[in-house]
């Protein structure tokens, strides 16, 4: 049984078909990689299925519920957790405070408990900062916990992204182009930290530029093209998918 | 950071508090309007500050909290003191219905709408909607505060009165501010769309924002009840939002202390240009506009919350 | 019937003046996305300048009423526009870069400023314009009455509506403002020179709110330092009605308010008049979250 | 930031500095003028402040009251009841015997209270609410009457003129909505005059032909509009643009000569308006010398009869410290209820009831003609 299943999936913008009958299966315990040329409806497929936009058709299945049409804080609740292509941290605010971002849906008091700081609302924030700190860890930021997201490196930024996205539990984590802006060393250490939250068991699934990247940590890969899935398989069968060939071919790859 | 908010405030506090020993009843009373639009700018703070939502019409929430005490207390002569969660109650729910329905508007739209709201709930005042609220007239005959059989009467009194709710609501705010709620509410401002995709309802904190914002200047409307012992419509006009609304930005928008000294300034400094007389408003306009030129972010803007991180106790000091 | 068309004939007198005001908000606020406050007291000043041309300097008995009208509206529309651009340097440009909200409070504070600075110039009683300047004859339409002055103004409105549109639709300065709207830096990147645009949008916006002072003065005889914010607040509503950032959606806005406005008071209440149009601002608003003409831009995420 | 925090507590000790350093001065009287000297009335508190320090200087100049010479001291009340309760608390603390003002009746409602606690005698000029006198407050007098004295002369006013239905405008204000329902009141307790139409107008507003249009509509034999003279001005202005001439009656806060600016005389010919009489039209030497000395001084007659009101406030306040040769409030204030008869006031005989109104009948009828002046109405 597949923990995302994307079946049909079709999304236009005013007369601009983004997206056009797109299925794709994510099974539990995967890297799947989506890539295709610039264009291509990738990052439309993400906002689709983290509710950001409604799909016109189409169906999304996650752990067996449909969530088309809920809400994104909702989709985050039920375990789906994103980064963006464009970082979108809380740059005003610390480190530390855009890791609790992502721990917010998992806490659960309220004004009340919050002003008379009930024993209950201590402990769980105690109990989230240390996790928060954890996932820091994780990333390696934990050093910077006090410093403004803002004035992170770019690199920083982006595993900063990931380790929010982690604090909400989830079981599918969706990385908009995590390698994007990052330099050799970095991307290194980004497939590495990939790898290491696959093992926690969270399946991922994630878009990137970087053919390096993908091939080297995806399982299994889909290829749009023009808002249709033109091939779906292993990284090898991919390389040697002459429509991906073409496809390739026919377009400039980088951004 | 050298500063100790902790050690100032158990500084400034005691010296406070004993100020209108050794002030007339006039300056008490400025210092009592003070602490008034402190307590509105501080509910205040909580929308346009915390949550940087744009709302020119907190005035309306205060009427509301205000004609709930006076109509009660006049009619069925309830001791305006025990209104006072009934008056924030009453904001609140109807922070909760208006705000319901267009809480989804951005920046400039949610400002005129609310703009909008605070005028219509003014022009209904004036028009005596449901024969309650006595038009134009207001209402007059509040009887005055008691507490253990001591009437509230003189301008010291209302000073510890007003200003005891001021140092309780400070409290309680900074322990909102330090927490899930009061961080949701600054992912929010900074960035919607990724507090969203972080998992936190917007919509539902947008409206908290509005709904405790609202019960606490429904409370400062049933104290400033109290103490003016007549209300009437012109006392919540628009105007009254444009001044807490500056106080907020021109103190720091989402910083307590910042707000306490918007209200100083806002408040006080008119009142100390009274000998420039009819020119007093003219270099109050001309301030605004220098201060803001000055220090875009306000007096004194917010500081990046600290945390006490690997402790395991006590977290949320700021250091 | 005639009760009614003279009650939309009224409205859209009114809304017509609210249209001209407004369009200096919805120019400035689609450059800089800054609500003008300071705008509806530039129409006071408009207003009382046009007092002084013809009461000191005695404008309508040298050159004759009708000239004294052309010559009035040109100079008050260029003096408006100067202290629209000396409000831009002093109070806007150099908040250019900071918080939103703060050029909205120094916005208020020039607001405050100009309202007092009239009213310390010219007393804080009612003032009068000379009763003279125009004749006063009202045309009578099956029984609908409507004064010649009304419908000058009305005509001046369109014109100018008119006129401004074509300027931003078909010159190639229109477009340098079209672009710097959409977007300063990429404006900026293909050599448009974005401050120029700014100027010339705090030249034409105050110059036209002036000029919605002078007509409210000649219209209705009797001006006060504080109508600027009953009008600035009315115009603000019309430009968001009609979606703010949009110059055709600023005079639908004005013309909808000003009929809405007659058409409540002539049907619902008068008291309540205001009220009815918070009201059907809020209702739209709720429908259409951009205002009528306003296009909902996608946020690119 | 720690800086900025300081402000807080230098402010505190500003405040403290300013408050001590107000101390009283021996050998004065000091009087307070409270009104609006900002905000929507500032012409009006102007004129009041006009008057007053000329009243002043002339007390002075003879000599003061019984030997002290007499201090005035202003406070605007901002026309605006927050901002007068502050005022109020100002002037209390300066040591004031009275307080004269002020103008709206929302406003002096918002002080009564604290110059009753402090005991200092509070004669209002143009607060004409009746309420205002049904407090039982001892230190309360007005020298204007009240709104049901008027209402009373209006309503009788219509029925001479011969109208047999008529249309109520107000402006939701305390005092036209106050008179407005005082007038329909009477009107209906007989039949003799039918009320087609009541509703009420935003002030502040420049075009009323939308209401005029409806006004039409209800086809009344006259208007009754109790608003103020600036909305009046533009009624009468826009009916004759109309072509309606309908007869319209005013209250007394359309007497004002600025009616017939904003209006023009071909306009506002024809409109009647019940009032205290205009200074012109009082017969006394008092006013004739005052309004000759107002005119020197400032170069025009006094606009509004409530800042001539306000002058009668402090000439009785003089009278009663004189002739008591006492500041104490109570006697003064007996003084004012019970042995004060017929003082020739500026705008008539003054004497005040027990519960501090203006004793007498006060109203007349005036007609605006073709000049566009004022005539008295025999």
């Amino acid at each position: 049984m597949a923990l995302l299943s994307v079946q049909r999936l079709t999304k236009s913008f005013g007369g601009l078909l983004a997206v056009h009958n797109v299925s794709f299966d994510v099974f539990s315990g995967e890297i799947v990689g989506i890539i295709g040329p610039n264009g291509a409806g990738k990052t439309t497929v993400f906002n689709l299925i983290t509710g950001i936009y409604k799909p016109d058709q189409g169906e999304i299945v996650f752990d067996q519920h449909s969530i088309v049409g809920k809400a994104p804080h909702d989709i985050v609740k039920l375990g789906i957790a994103r980064t963006f292509q464009t970082i979108r941290l809380f740059s005003n605010l610390s480190v530390l405070e855009n890791v609790m971002a992502g721990a917010h849906c998992r806490m659960s008091s309220g004004v009340l408990g919050a002003m008379l700081r009930l024993p209950g609302q201590r402990r769980e924030e105690r109990e989230k900062i240390e996790e928060a700190m954890e996932l820091l860890g994780l990333v390696g930021l934990q050093d910077f916990y006090d410093y403004l997201a803002g004035s992170l490196s770019y690199g920083n930024q982006r595993l900063l992204e990931i380790a929010r996205a982690l604090a909400t539990h989830p079981r599918l984590l969706i990385l908009d182009e995590p390698a994007g802006g990052m330099n050799e060393r970095e991307t290194e250490e980004l497939i590495k930290l990939i790898g290491k939250i696959r093992d926690k068991g969270v399946t991922v699934l994630l878009i990137e530029h970087d053919m390096n990247v993908v091939m080297k940590i995806c399982e299994r890969i889909v290829v749009l093209e023009y808002g249709s899935t033109i091939a779906e398989g292993t990284p090898e069968e991919i390389q040697s998918n002459p429509r991906v060939i073409e496809a390739y071919l026919g377009t400039d790859e980088d951004e | 950071m050298k500063f100790n908010r902790k050690r100032f405030y158990l500084a400034a506090v005691p010296i406070f508090f004993l100020v209108p020993l050794i002030l007339n009843p006039y300056w008490v009373d400025v210092l009592n309007s003070i602490g008034l639009y402190a307590l509105l700018g501080l509910s205040l703070n909580l929308i346009v500050g915390y949550a940087g939502l744009f709302n020119l019409g907190h005035a309306a929430f205060y009427a509301v909290g205000a004609y709930t005490s006076a109509i009660l207390n006049t009619t069925y002569h309830i001791p305006i003191l025990l209104l006072l969660p009934v008056a924030g109650l009453a904001a609140g729910i109807f922070a909760l219905i208006v705000a319901r329905p267009i809480i989804h508007l951005r920046g400039d739209y949610l400002c005129i709408v609310t703009i909008g709201v605070g005028e219509i709930v003014r022009i209904a005042l004036i028009n005596d909607v449901f024969g309650i609220t006595g038009g134009a007239n207001g209402i007059f005959g509040i009887a005055r505060p008691r507490i253990f059989g001591m009437v509230i009467r003189t301008p010291h009194q209302f000073f510890y009165l007003i200003w005891l709710f001021v140092a309780i609501t400070v409290f309680l705010f900074y322990r909102l501010e330090d927490s899930r709620v009061g961080r949701a509410l600054n992912y929010i401002r900074e960035d919607e769309m990724a507090a969203e995709a972080c998992g936190i309802n917007v919509a539902h904190y947008k409206l908290i924002s509005f709904v405790v914002g609202a019960t606490w200047a429904g409370m400062a409307g049933n104290i400033f009840a109290a103490k003016m012992t007549i209300i009437s419509p012109e006392s919540f006009s628009f105007w009254e939002s444009v001044l807490m609304f500056t106080l907020i930005i021109l103190g720091g928008a989402g910083s307590i202390e910042g707000v306490l000294l918007g209200a100083f300034l806002i408040i006080g400094l008119p009142e100390i240009f009274r000998e420039l007389s009819n020119a007093r408003m003219l270099f109050f306009g001309a301030a605004m506009i220098a201060m803001m030129i000055f220090r875009p972010e306000g007096l004194i803007p917010p500081v990046p919350k600290k945390y006490r991180v690997f402790s395991g106790t006590d977290r949320g000091e700021t250091t | 019937m005639a009760e009614f068309l003279q009650q939309f004939v009224n409205g859209l007198a009114v809304g017509g003046i609210y249209a001209l005001i407004a369009l200096g908000y919805t120019m400035v606020y689609g450059v800089l996305k800054l609500i003008n406050f300071a705008h509806g007291d530039l129409f006071t000043i408009g207003a009382y300048l046009g007092l002084t041309l013809l009461t000191s300097f005695g404008l309508a008995d040298r050159v004759g009423p009708g000239v004294a009208v052309l010559l009035l509206v040109v100079m008050v529309m260029g003096f408006v526009a100067v202290i629209g651009i000396i409000l831009e340097r002093v109070a806007y440009r150099p908040l250019r870069n900071s918080p939103r909200l703060s050029a909205v409070v120094s916005a208020l504070g020039a607001s405050i400023f100009f309202q007092n600075a009239v009213m310390l110039i010219y007393g804080a009683r009612f003032r009068v314009y000379p009763q003279n300047l125009l004749p006063k004859i009202s045309l009578n339409l099956l029984g609908i009455y409507i004064p010649l002055v009304k419908i000058l103004v009305l005509v001046v409105c369109v014109i100018m509506m008119v006129g401004l549109y074509l300027f931003i639709q078909r010159t190639t300065i229109g477009t340098a403002i079209r672009a710097a709207a959409i977007d300063q830096e990429a404006a900026r990147l293909v050599g448009i020179n974005v401050d120029g645009v700014i100027t010339l949008v705090f030249i034409i916006g105050p110059a036209l709110g002036g000029l919605a002072g002078l007509m409210v003065g000649i219209l209705y005889g009797q001006i006060k330092f504080t109508m600027g914010w009953i009008y600035g607040l009315k115009a603000f509503t019309a430009a968001i009605l009609g979606g703010i950032g949009n110059i055709p959606g600023a005079m639908l806005g004005g013309l909808i308010l000003g009929v809405v406005e007659a058409l409540g008071s002539a049907y619902i209440s008068i008291a309540w008049k205001d009220a009815i149009a918070f009201c059907v601002l809020i209702l739209i608003l709720v429908v259409k979250p951009t205002g009528l003409l306003g296009e909902r831009v996608a946020e690119k995420v | 930031m720690r800086r900025f925090s300081w402000i807080v507590t230098f402010l505190a000790v500003l405040v403290f500095i300013f408050g001590s350093v107000i101390s009283s001065t021996a050998g004065e009287i000091k009087v307070g003028l409270m009104g609006p000297m900002t905000g929507a009335w500032a012409s009006e508190g102007q004129e009041m402040k006009q008057v007053l320090e000329l009243l002043v200087e002339e007390t002075n100049n003879q000599g003061g009251v019984n030997g002290q010479k007499i201090k005035l001291i202003v406070e605007d009340d901002g026309s605006d009841p927050r901002t007068a309760a502050l005022a109020a608390q100002r002037l209390v603390t300066q040591g004031i015997v009275g307080v004269i003002g002020t103008y709206g009746s929302s406003v002096t409602e918002a002080t009564q209270n604290i110059y009753d606690e402090a005991k200092v005698i509070q004669i209002a000029n143009g607060s004409t609410a009746i309420r205002l006198t049904e407090k039982g407050l001892k230190y309360f007098f007005r020298t204007c009457p009240r709104d049901d004295e008027q209402a009373r002369v209006a309503v009788k006013a219509i029925k001479n003129l011969g109208f047999h239905t008529i249309a109520i405008l107000h402006d939701n204000t305390t005092y036209a909505k106050g008179l407005a329902e005082e007038a329909k009141r009477l009107l209906e307790k007989d039949d003799t005059v039918k009320i087609v139409f009541f509703d009420a107008l935003t002030p502040g507003e420049q075009d009323y032909t939308a209401i005029l249009t409806k006004l039409k509509g209800a086809n009344p034999d006259a208007v009754f509009f109790t608003g103020y003279y600036p909305e009046a001005g533009l009624l009468l202005r826009q009916k004759k643009e109309m072509g309606w001439d309908v007869p319209f009656i005013g209250g007394d806060a359309t007497n004002n000569p600025d009616l017939t600016k904003i209006a023009g005389a071909d306009a506002a010919a024809g409109f009647y308006f019940v009032s205290a009489p205009l200074p012109k039209d009082l017969p006394g030497e008092e006013a004739k010398k005052f309004l000759e000395k107002f005119a020197k001084k400032y170069g025009n007659p006094p606009n509004s009869i409530y800042s001539v009101l306000a002058g009668d406030g402090f000439r009785v306040l003089v009278k009663a410290i004189e002739v008591t040769k006492s500041t104490d409030p109570d006697v003064l204030a007996d003084y004012l209820h019970n042995k004060l008869k017929d003082f020739p006031g500026l705008t008539g005989k003054i004497s005040f009831n027990e519960k501090g109104d203006r004793v007498g009948e006060v109203y007349r009828v005036y007609r605006v003609n073709e000049k566009g002046e004022f005539i008295l109405l025999p």
